[in-house]
C-alpha cells in the first residue's frame, strides 16, 4: 500500500511538472502587455519600460519559467502585476471563499442526491421515480447562472432572506458566512445533485441486477435491506468518481456563479486576472487548480481502495 | 420507454427545425434595429415580444439557435473526430506506449478546469464563436477517447475480433470493420449528451461575453443581454432561458431514449 | 414564473426597510476594484474612485461642479509672465500617520512624478515643470518651462495628489494621505473600508465608516442596490434599471455629466477612412438618438465635436453631422464606394461600446458599410487599437477632462494629422487671456468637426443610485472620484 | 407429506408462459434432479419456489413448502422463510458473493437476519459452517481472494448456515472445472445425508444428476416431460437426451503418419506488471516447453482445465502471437513471421470458437461474416463466384444459401456454430482448431454438431485440433489426446489408451471426474 501511494505521488509530481510547462507556454502567447494595461492611455514609453523592469517582464521565457517554478516550490507564487501583492496571499484569501463554497455545494449535492437516488432506486417504475427523474432532467438542463439570477430576484431582492451577493467574511461569524454562500451553493449544487442522483440511481439499479443481490435476497433480506446493505456500498464506486470530478469542477467552475453573486473567489480572481493580463496570477491559480484536481483524483483513488478490498491488495 | 425518445426528439427537432427555418424565413429581420419599439412585451405582431434594440425575440431565438446548435454540433464533431480514432488506437494494445501516452494526455486535459481553459483560449485568441467551438471541442476529445477506448477494449476480447485476426486482418482494418460499427450506438448516445452539454457551455461562455460576437445572436448572449432587464422585462430572459432549457432537456431525453432503444442488452439475440 | 413577473410590483410596494446600517456608516458600490491604492502610479480610474478627496488631496482640487479650487494650498500667487507659481500651504495639516504636511512633501511628490523612473500614468501633467523650490515649510515655488494656462487644473488631478516620503513605500496597500478618511482594510475582490480621520484639518467628515463594495456585474449591482446591500452606487452600470429606481421611494437617482466624450473613433490613416467624404458619410449614417436610447436608455447629451457640453466654450455642432442616410450614401458614391465597403469595428468592454457598437453596425449596414465586429478586453484594446492602431472603427469614451489637445498628436491612435490644428493648440497653450483662449477653443472645436475626424456621439452621463435619505453626493463627475467628505444621512 | 410440493405451477413473464403445469415433489432427505436443456424452465422453477421471480412475472398454481403455500404468503413472511427453511445455491459463484464483504460476514448475515444473536456469536457460527463445507481459508478473506470452487463452497455455507430443510442447487457446478465439480457434488451429497435435507438439484448435464438423484424430473419448454427414477425413464425425449449425452459420431479416416503441425519446445511468456517505477517487469510463463504434433487427417484432443495455457497455445498455433522459444511449423513452414500475417500459412488454418454469441460481429450479415477469411487469399473470389462459394459453404454445414442475407441474431446457438464452421471451411483449410466448440451447446445439438464435424472431416480431409475440458466428448471424437496442466504437457497418447490406462496422476484425477451414467435398462 505504501509503495502504491509513493508511486502515485511520483506520477503526481510528474503530471504537475508537465501541467506547469503547458500553462506557462500557453500564457506566453497571450497577447497584451500588463504594463500597458496598468498605465492606461496617456502612458509614456519610458514609464512603461520602468514598470516592465520592475515587474520582471524583461527576462527570457526560460528564466521566468525557472524562477516561477522554483518560487512555487518555496510557496512563493510571485507578486501580482496589478495588485502588487504576493499571489500566494491573494490565493489564500480567495481560497477561504472558494473552498467553503465548493464544500458547501458538494455537501448540498450529496445531501439531495443520496436520499433521492435511494428513493428512486427502491421505487422503480413508480410515479414517484418518474417525478424524481424528471426533476433531475430539469436540474441538468437549466443553465445554472439563469437559475441563480432567478433565485437572486426571488430570495434576495424580493423576499430578502439572503444577501444578493458578496461575501460577509468569516470574521462576521460562521452563520453570516454560510448565509452569503447559501444561494451560490444552491445554484451550483442543483445541476450537480441532479447528475449525482442519476449516476447513483443507475449504479444502484445496476448493482441490484447483480447476482449477489439475488443471493442476499435468498438469505431472507428484504428488498430494502439488500439495497442498503449490499447495493449501496457497491454502487459507491461510480458515485465516488463523480463526486471527485464534481469537487474539482466546483472549485474552478464557479466562475460564472461567482460573477453573478460577486463573490471574491478564485474563479473571479482568475477571470479578472485574465482580462487584466495579470499572467502570474493566472498561472498560479490555474496551477493550483490543476494541483487540486490531481490531488482529488489521488484521494478518490485511495477512497476506492478503502471501499473496495479488491483494490487494496493489488498494485 | 419510447415516451422519452418521442418527447426528446420532438423538442430537439422543434428547435433545430426553427433554426433551420431561419435560414429561409424569419418573422422579422433581426439586422434592422427598431429602437423606438424596444422592450415590448409579447403581442400579436411579436409573439415573444421585442428586445432592448426592438428586435423580434422569436426571430432572435430562431437565428440564435443556429449559433448555439452549430457551436455545440461542431464541438461534438471535433471531440468525436479526434477522440474516437485516439480511443480506437489506444485500445489496440492495452497498456502499450500508445495507450499510455493517449490516456496520460487525456488525464492531463481532464485535470485542467474546463471553463477556465475555455476562458483562457478565448482570452488568447479573442472571443468568437470559432474559439468557443475549439474550447468546448478540446474537452470533448478526452470524453470520446475514454469512452471509445473503454468500449473498444471490451470488444477486442470478443471472439469475433479473434476470428478477424484469424482471417489475417490487421489492427486498423479490425478497428474500422468490427470495433467502430459496434460503438456507433454508444457514440450516438454520448454524442447527444455532449451536444446538450455543448449548448450549455456555449450559453455559459456567451453569458460571460466569450462566445458568439455581435451582430450574430446566440441564446447565451440573449440571456446575458437580458440579464439586467429581467426585473422589468422578464419575457426577454425567459425566452432564451427556456429555449436552452428545452433544447438541452430534449437532447437529454433523446439520449436516454436512444440508450434504451439501442442498448445491446435489450436487443434480441445479443446478450 | 409568477414570482418573477410580480417582482417589479412587489419591489415597488415593499416598504422602505429600516437600514441595518448605523447612521454613520455607508456602503458604496463601485463597478471596478482598484488594482492598488496609489493614484500616482496607475491609470486606473478605480483608484481615484476610492481615494480621491477621501484619502488623498492635491494642491488644488476639483469641486463638484468641475471648477478648480484650493486644496492643500490655501492660496497661490502667479508671476506676471505666468511661469512661477507660489503655493501657500494650509497649516496644521497632518497625514494619517501623524506626520505634518510641509513644502518638502510637495516637492517630493512633484519630483517623484517627474522622475525618469516615475510610473505616473499622466506624466505629461508634470512635463512643464522646470523646478520645484521649498521657500519655507508652508510655501513652495514651482517654476514652469513655459506659461501653461491649465497648470492649476493639472494639479487637481488624482495623479497629482500629495504624498509623503515617510509612507511612500507601502502606499499601494496602506495609503497614507491627508484626507478626511483613513484607509482601514481591504478584502481583495470584495471591499475596501475607510474610517473617519479625527485629525482632519478641514470640515470633519459626517460619516464614521465607509465601505466600498466592488460589484462588476450589472445584474448583481442591480440586485445589491435593490436588496439595500449597498447604500449608494455611483456610476450605476445598467441605465435600463434607472426607471425602476426612480419609481421606488426608497431610492434617489442622480444623473450627472462627466468629462467623457463618447465617440466613434475613426482610423484616419486607413483607406478608405482617410477620405474625408467617407468619414463624413459615416457620421451622417449614425442616428445619435437611437444610439443614446438603445445603448444608454436615453442617458447622455448628443455632441457634435470633442468637447464637454457643460463647458462654457462649448459649441453645439450636432446639426453639422445630423442623421441623413441618403446624404451618407451620396457621399459614399462620390468617394467611389457606391457599393459600400467592409471595415473592422473593435469594441472595448463597457456597455456603451458593446451596445452602441451593435446599433451603429446596423446603421452603417443600412448605408452599405459592413462592419466586422470584435469585442475586446481592455488589455487587448490597448494593445491592438490604442497602441497598435490596428482598427478601422472603435467606440470609446475619452474621460480625461479638457482633452481636445489629443487631436494635436498625430501619433495618437486615430492618427489625425493636421498642421493647422497643431498650430492652433500651440497658440492656445501660450495664450493666457481668457477671451482669446475661448476664441481659440471654438475654432478648435469647429476644425475637428469640419474634418470629420471622428463621429462624435454623446457626452457620457453618470447615473448614481442611492438611498433616498443620503445627502451630499456628487451629481456630476468632473473627475473620477467618489467624494464622501460631505455625505450624510438625512434624519 | 412432501417437504416441497409443486402443483400445476404456471409462470408468465410479460404475458408469455415460461412454465406450464409444472408439478414435482421433494421429500426430506431426498435428492431430486431436474434436467433440461437451456430454456426448459428449470431455473425458473427454482426461482418460483423461492418466490424470487423477476419483476413482471405472474405466478399461479401451488408451491407448498412444509405445507405453507408460498404463493399466499406476504413478502415479509417469505423473507422469514428464505434462508431459514429453504436455501439456494446459484450457478455462478464468481458473481454470487458481495465483493466488498468478507466471506465470514456474508455467512453470518444469514444467521443475523433470522436469529437474535450477537455479531460475535454469528461470526463464530459462520466460521463453523465454513469448516463444515470444508473450506480451508479463514472467514476474514474477501471473495476475490478465493477460487471458483472455494466461492461455491461459501455459497453453500450461506445456504445451509441455518440448516434449512430444503436446499435448491441451480447448476451448482456448471461454471467450475471438472476436478472441482466433483468435490462440490460430493459435499452436497454429504450435507443431505447429514442434515436430512431435501435437495432440488438442477442441471443441464444428465451425467451430473444421474448417479446422485433419487428422482429425476425431465423438463422441456417449460413443461415436465417425465418424472421418475433414472432407470425408469421411458419418454422418448428423455431417451434422446440420454443418447445424445454420450454420442459417438461415425468416422472413417483415422489419419496418416505425415505430420501437419509440429510444435517443438514452445515457450510463451507474458510480462507481469512491473513492481515499482524502476523494477523490472516480471514474467509469467503461460506455455512451458510444449512439443507435440498433429498428423494430417487425425483428430487431436487437447485437454486441460481453465488457466492451463490452452488458449495461449491456440493463439500461438494460429500465428497470432510470437513465441519466445521453440518453433511451430505447419507443413514444415513457420506460422509466425514477424508482424505481418504469414498468409500462405495462415490460410491453411481456421478456428471455431466456444461462444456462439460473441464470435460474430452482430452488425454484419451472414454472407459477409462467412466470407471474412477471404482476406487471407491472394485472389479472393468476386461477384457470382463469391456468392457461389458462400452458398456452398453454408449448404455444406446444413444451412441454406438464402441464409447469407440474414443477421446473426436470427439464428439459434447451434445454427451459429454451424455458421462458424462454414466460416472456417470457406477457404478449405487443412487444420481447424475447435476451441470448446461444442461446450456451450445443449446435448442434442451438440451431438448433431459432432456428427457434422465428423462428416465434413471425412469429406474434405480435415484435421481437427479439438480443445476441450469435456472429457466424454474428447473420448468419443479424437484419435489421440494431449493432456495439459500449468503450461506443460503431462501426458500424450492414443485416446483409448490414455482413457483406459492413464499414467499421470493428474490425468487419473481428471478421468475420475467423468460422471458415469448408471446402466440404463
Amino acid at each position: 500500500m505504501l509503495r502504491y501511494v509513493l508511486q502515485r505521488l511520483v506520477s503526481l509530481c510528474l503530471s504537475l511538472l508537465v501541467a506547469s510547462a503547458v500553462i506557462f507556454l500557453a500564457l506566453e502567447i497571450v497577447p497584451g502587455d500588463p504594463a500597458a494595461y496598468m498605465l492606461g492611455l496617456n502612458a509614456q514609453e519610458d514609464t512603461l519600460a520602468a514598470l516592465r523592469d520592475e515587474l520582471g517582464l524583461n527576462g527570457t521565457a526560460l528564466q521566468r519559467y525557472g524562477s516561477w517554478l522554483s518560487g512555487m516550490l518555496h510557496g512563493d507564487f510571485g507578486i501580482s502585476y496589478t495588485y502588487r501583492t504576493p499571489v500566494a496571499e491573494m490565493i489564500g484569501d480567495r481560497l477561504w471563499v472558494s473552498l467553503p463554497l465548493a464544500l458547501f455545494a458538494l455537501g448540498l449535492s450529496c445531501l439531495i442526491a443520496f436520499p433521492a437516488a435511494l428513493w428512486a432506486a427502491s421505487r422503480r417504475g413508480t410515479l414517484g421515480e418518474l417525478g424524481v427523474m424528471g426533476m433531475t432532467q430539469l436540474g441538468i438542463a437549466i443553465p445554472n447562472f439563469w437559475f441563480a439570477m432567478l433565485m437572486v430576484l426571488i430570495f434576495a431582492v424580493n423576499l430578502r432572506w439572503f444577501p444578493a451577493g458578496g461575501f460577509a467574511g468569516w470574521e462576521e461569524g460562521l452563520f453570516a458566512g454560510l448565509k452569503s454562500l447559501t444561494l451560490p451553493a444552491v445554484a451550483l449544487a442543483l445541476p450537480q445533485a441532479s447528475i449525482l442522483t442519476r449516476v447513483m440511481r443507475s449504479a444502484l439499479l445496476d448493482t441490484l441486477g447483480e447476482d449477489f443481490i439475488r443471493t442476499a435476497r435468498a438469505k431472507g433480506l428484504t428488498r430494502g435491506q439488500a439495497l442498503r446493505r449490499h447495493a449501496l456500498r457497491n454502487a459507491m464506486i461510480p458515485v465516488l468518481t463523480i463526486i471527485g470530478l464534481q469537487f474539482s469542477f466546483l472549485l474552478a467552475g464557479a466562475i460564472i456563479i461567482e460573477n453573478v453573486f460577486f463573490l471574491p473567489g478564485l474563479g473571479r480572481l482568475v477571470f479578472q486576472a485574465i482580462s487584466a493580463r495579470d499572467l502570474i496570477v493566472v498561472e498560479s491559480v490555474v496551477m493550483l487548480l490543476v494541483f487540486a484536481v490531481i490531488l482529488v483524483n489521488f484521494t478518490v483513488d485511495l477512497a476506492y481502495a478503502w471501499v473496495d478490498p479488491r483494490l487494496r491488495g493489488r498494485r | 420507454m419510447r415516451r422519452n425518445l418521442i418527447l426528446g426528439t420532438g423538442l430537439s427537432a422543434m428547435f433545430a427545425g426553427a433554426a433551420l427555418l431561419s435560414f429561409f424565413w424569419v418573422p422579422f429581420d433581426i439586422g434592422a434595429l427598431d429602437i423606438a419599439n424596444k422592450i415590448k412585451p409579447p403581442s400579436g405582431a411579436h409573439w415573444l415580444g421585442t428586445d432592448h434594440f426592438g428586435r423580434d425575440i422569436l426571430s432572435m431565438i430562431m437565428v440564435g439557435g443556429r449559433t448555439s446548435i452549430a457551436v455545440a454540433l461542431v464541438a461534438v464533431g471535433i471531440g468525436m473526430g479526434l477522440g474516437v480514432p485516439l480511443g480506437l488506437a489506444a485500445a489496440v494494445q492495452r497498456g502499450g506506449w500508445l495507450d499510455e501516452g493517449i490516456m496520460r494526455a487525456n488525464d492531463l486535459i481532464f485535470a485542467f478546469p474546463s471553463l477556465l481553459i475555455a476562458i483562457m483560449i478565448t482570452a488568447v485568441f479573442g472571443a468568437s464563436a470559432v474559439n468557443a467551438i475549439i474550447a468546448i471541442g478540446i474537452f470533448n476529445i478526452p470524453v470520446f477517447a475514454r469512452l471509445t477506448r473503454g468500449a473498444a477494449l471490451g470488444l477486442w476480447t470478443r471472439d469475433f475480433v479473434l476470428a478477424a485476426r484469424v482471417a489475417g486482418k490487421g489492427a486498423v482494418r479490425i478497428s474500422c470493420e468490427h470495433i467502430l460499427p459496434n460503438l456507433v450506438n454508444l457514440l450516438i448516445v454520448q454524442g447527444t449528451i455532449q451536444f446538450s452539454l455543448g449548448i450549455l457551455a456555449e450559453a455559459g461562455l456567451s453569458y460571460v461575453g466569450l462566445g458568439a460576437q455581435p451582430p450574430v445572436p446566440s441564446w447565451g448572449r440573449m440571456l446575458a443581454d437580458s440579464q439586467t432587464m429581467i426585473s422589468f422585462a422578464p419575457h426577454m430572459a425567459l425566452s432564451p432561458g427556456l429555449a436552452i432549457l428545452l433544447t438541452v432537456l430534449g437532447l437529454n431525453l433523446m439520449g436516454d431514449g436512444l440508450r434504451d432503444l439501442l442498448d445491446p442488452r435489450l436487443q434480441r439475440g445479443q446478450r | 414564473m409568477t414570482c418573477v413577473r410580480n417582482w417589479g410590483l412587489a419591489g415597488v410596494l415593499a416598504l422602505a426597510g429600516i437600514s441595518a446600517q448605523a447612521q454613520g456608516d455607508i456602503v458604496v458600490g463601485l463597478q471596478l476594484e482598484p488594482p492598488h491604492l496609489d493614484p500616482t502610479s496607475a491609470a486606473a480610474g478605480a483608484i481615484d474612485q476610492v481615494v480621491y478627496a477621501n484619502v488623498f488631496e492635491g494642491l488644488t482640487r476639483f469641486d463638484p461642479d468641475g471648477s478648480v479650487g484650493p486644496g492643500l494650498a490655501e492660496s497661490w500667487d502667479i508671476s506676471e509672465d505666468g511661469l512661477v507659481y507660489s503655493f501657500h500651504l494650509r497649516s496644521g495639516v497632518r497625514f494619517h500617520d501623524g506626520t505634518e504636511l510641509d513644502a518638502k512633501d510637495v516637492r517630493f511628490t512633484l519630483d517623484r512624478a517627474r522622475d525618469d523612473t516615475s510610473q505616473n500614468a499622466q506624466k505629461a501633467l508634470f512635463a512643464g515643470i522646470e523646478t520645484v523650490k521649498v521657500i519655507d515649510p508652508l510655501t513652495v515655488q514651482v517654476t514652469l518651462k513655459a506659461p501653461d494656462g491649465s497648470f492649476l487644473f493639472n494639479m487637481a488631478w488624482g495623479d497629482a495628489v500629495i504624498v509623503a516620503p515617510e509612507s511612500i513605500g507601502e502606499i499601494k496597500h496602506k495609503p497614507v494621505g491627508t484626507g478626511a478618511f483613513m484607509f482601514d482594510d481591504w478584502v481583495q475582490g470584495d471591499r475596501i473600508e475607510l474610517v473617519k480621520y479625527a485629525g482632519y484639518w478641514g470640515e470633519p467628515a459626517r460619516l464614521d465608516h465607509v465601505t466600498f463594495k466592488f460589484i462588476s456585474d450589472p445584474t448583481a449591482a442591480f440586485a445589491a442596490v435593490m436588496a439595500e446591500d449597498v447604500d449608494a452606487f455611483p456610476g450605476f452600470p445598467a441605465p435600463e434599471n434607472l426607471p425602476q429606481f426612480e419609481a421606488d421611494p426608497r431610492f434617489q437617482v442622480l444623473v450627472g455629466s462627466t468629462e467623457g466624450e463618447t465617440i466613434l473613433s475613426i482610423n484616419n490613416k486607413l483607406a478608405p477612412l482617410d477620405d474625408v467624404r467617407v468619414r463624413r458619410a459615416i457620421t451622417h449614417a449614425i442616428d445619435r438618438k437611437s444610439v443614446i436610447d438603445g445603448a444608454m436608455f436615453g442617458l447622455g447629451t448628443p455632441i457634435g465635436t470633442h468637447f464637454a457640453p457643460h463647458h462654457p466654450d462649448y459649441v453645439d455642432l450636432t446639426s453639422q453631422s445630423a442623421y441623413a442616410p441618403e446624404l451618407a450614401r451620396q457621399l459614399l458614391t462620390e468617394a467611389g464606394y457606391a457599393d459600400g465597403f467592409t471595415i473592422t469595428l473593435k469594441l472595448p468592454p463597457p456597455s456603451y461600446a458593446r451596445r452602441g457598437g451593435e446599433i451603429i453596425a446596423a446603421q452603417l449596414r443600412s448605408v452599405g458599410i459592413e462592419t466586422e465586429v470584435t469585442n475586446l478586453e481592455w488589455a487587448q484594446w490597448l494593445e491592438q487599437v490604442f497602441r497598435g492602431h490596428d482598427f478601422g472603427l472603435t467606440i470609446i469614451s475619452h474621460t480625461e477632462p479638457f482633452d481636445i489637445d489629443i487631436y494635436a498628436r498625430p501619433e495618437y491612435y486615430f492618427q489625425y494629422d493636421s498642421a493647422a490644428f497643431q498650430a492652433l493648440m500651440a497658440a492656445l497653450k501660450a495664450e493666457a487671456d481668457p477671451e482669446k483662449r475661448s476664441d481659440l477653443l471654438v475654432q478648435a472645436q469647429k476644425m475637428i468637426a469640419d474634418d470629420y475626424v471622428n463621429a462624435y456621439l454623446f457626452q457620457l452621463a453618470i447615473p448614481t443610485v442611492a438611498n433616498a435619505r443620503l445627502r451630499g453626493l456628487w451629481r456630476d463627475a468632473p473627475t473620477q472620484a467618489t467624494d464622501l467628505t460631505a455625505v450624510y444621512w438625512d434624519k | 407429506m412432501s417437504l416441497l410440493q409443486v402443483e400445476n405451477l404456471r409462470v408468465e413473464l410479460g404475458g408469455a408462459p415460461v412454465l406450464q403445469d409444472v408439478s414435482l415433489r421433494v421429500a426430506s432427505g431426498q435428492i431430486v434432479g431436474v434436467i433440461g436443456e437451456s430454456g426448459s424452465g428449470k431455473s425458473m422453477t427454482a426461482l418460483a419456489v423461492m418466490q424470487l421471480l423477476p419483476p413482471g412475472a405472474r405466478c399461479t398454481g401451488q408451491v407448498a413448502l412444509k405445507g405453507q403455500d408460498m404463493l399466499a404468503l406476504t413478502e415479509r413472511q417469505l423473507c422469514r422463510m428464505r434462508g431459514r427453511d429453504v436455501g439456494i445455491v446459484f450457478q455462478e459463484p464468481m458473481t454470487a458473493l458481495n465483493p466488498l464483504q468478507t466471506i465470514g460476514q456474508q455467512v453470518a448475515e444469514t444467521i443475523l437476519i433470522h436469529e437474535i444473536v450477537s455479531r460475535a456469536e454469528a461470526m463464530a457460527r459462520a466460521a463453523r459452517t465454513l469448516e463444515r463445507v470444508e473450506l480451508q481459508v479463514p472467514p476474514t478473506r474477501y471473495p476475490h481472494e478465493l477460487s471458483g470452487g472455494q466461492r461455491q463452497r461459501v455459497c453453500i455455507a450461506m445456504a445451509i448456515a441455518l440448516r434449512p430443510e430444503l436446499l435448491i442447487a441451480d447448476e451448482p457446478t456448471t461454471a467450475l472445472d471438472v476436478t472441482t465439480q466433483k468435490g462440490v457434488l460430493d459435499l452436497l451429497k454429504q450435507l443431505v445425508a447429514e442434515d436430512g435435507m431435501g435437495l432440488l438439484l438442477i442441471s443441464h448435464d444428465l451425467g451430473v444428476v444421474a448417479d446422485m438423484a433419487d428422482q429425476i424430473v425431465i423438463m422441456q419448454r417449460g413443461q415436465v416431460v417425465e418424472t421418475g427414477r433414472f432407470c425408469d425413464l421411458r419418454h422418448s425425449y428423455s431417451k434422446a437426451l440420454l443418447a445424445a449425452s454420450d454420442h459417438v459420431p461415425d468416422r472413417t479416416g483415422a489419419g496418416s503418419e505425415a505430420p501437419l503441425l509440429q510444435l517443438r519446445d514452445v515457450v510463451r511468456d507474458y510480462p507481469t506488471p512491473r513492481k515499482g517505477w524502476l523494477g523490472k517487469p516480471g514474467r509469467f510463463r503461460a506455455v512451458d516447453r510444449v512439443s507435440f504434433e498433429i498428423r494430417r487427417g487425425e483428430n487431436l484432443g487437447l485437454v486441460g482445465e481453465s488457466g492451463c495455457g490452452k488458449s495461449t497455445l491456440t493463439r500461438a498455433i494460429l500465428g497470432l502471437e510470437a513465441v519466445q522459444e521453440g518453433t511451430i511449423l505447419l507443413g514444415g513452414q513457420p506460422v509466425y513471421d514477424g508482424q505481418r500475417a504469414n498468409r500462405s500459412i495462415r490460410r491453411r488454418m481456421q478456428m471455431v470458437f466456444q461462444d456462439p454469441y460473441s464470435s460474430f460481429n452482430p452488425r454484419h450479415r451472414v454472407g459477409r461474416l462467412v466470407s471474412e477469411p477471404f482476406h487471407l487469399l491472394e485472389t479472393a473470389p468476386q461477384g457470382v463466384e463469391k456468392e457461389r462459394v458462400i452458398a456452398e459453404a453454408l449448404e455444406s454445414v446444413g444451412l441454406q444459401a438464402a441464409d447469407r442475407h440474414k443477421f446473426i441474431h436470427e439464428f439459434s446457438g447451434g445454427q451459429r456454430q454451424r455458421i462458424a464452421l462454414a466460416r472456417a471451411l470457406i477457404i478449405r483449410p487443412d487444420l481447424i482448431v475447435l476451441d470448446e466448440a461444442v461446450s456451450a451447446l445443449d446435448v442434442q445439438v451438440r451431438a448433431q454438431m459432432l456428427d457434422l464435424l465428423a462428416d465434413l472431416g471425412d469429406r474434405f480431409g480435415l484435421t481437427y485440433l479439438f480443445i476441450s475440458h469435456d472429457l466424454s466428448v474428447v473420448r468419443n471424437v479424437t484419435d489421440r489426446v494431449v493432456v495439459m496442466r500449468a503450461g506443460r504437457i503431462v501426458e500424450e497418447g492414443k485416446t483409448g489408451e490414455v482413457f483406459e490406462n492413464p499414467k499421470n496422476i493428474y490425468t487419473k484425477q481428471l478421468l475420475a471426474t467423468i460422471p458415469r451414467l448408471p446402466e440404463n435398462a
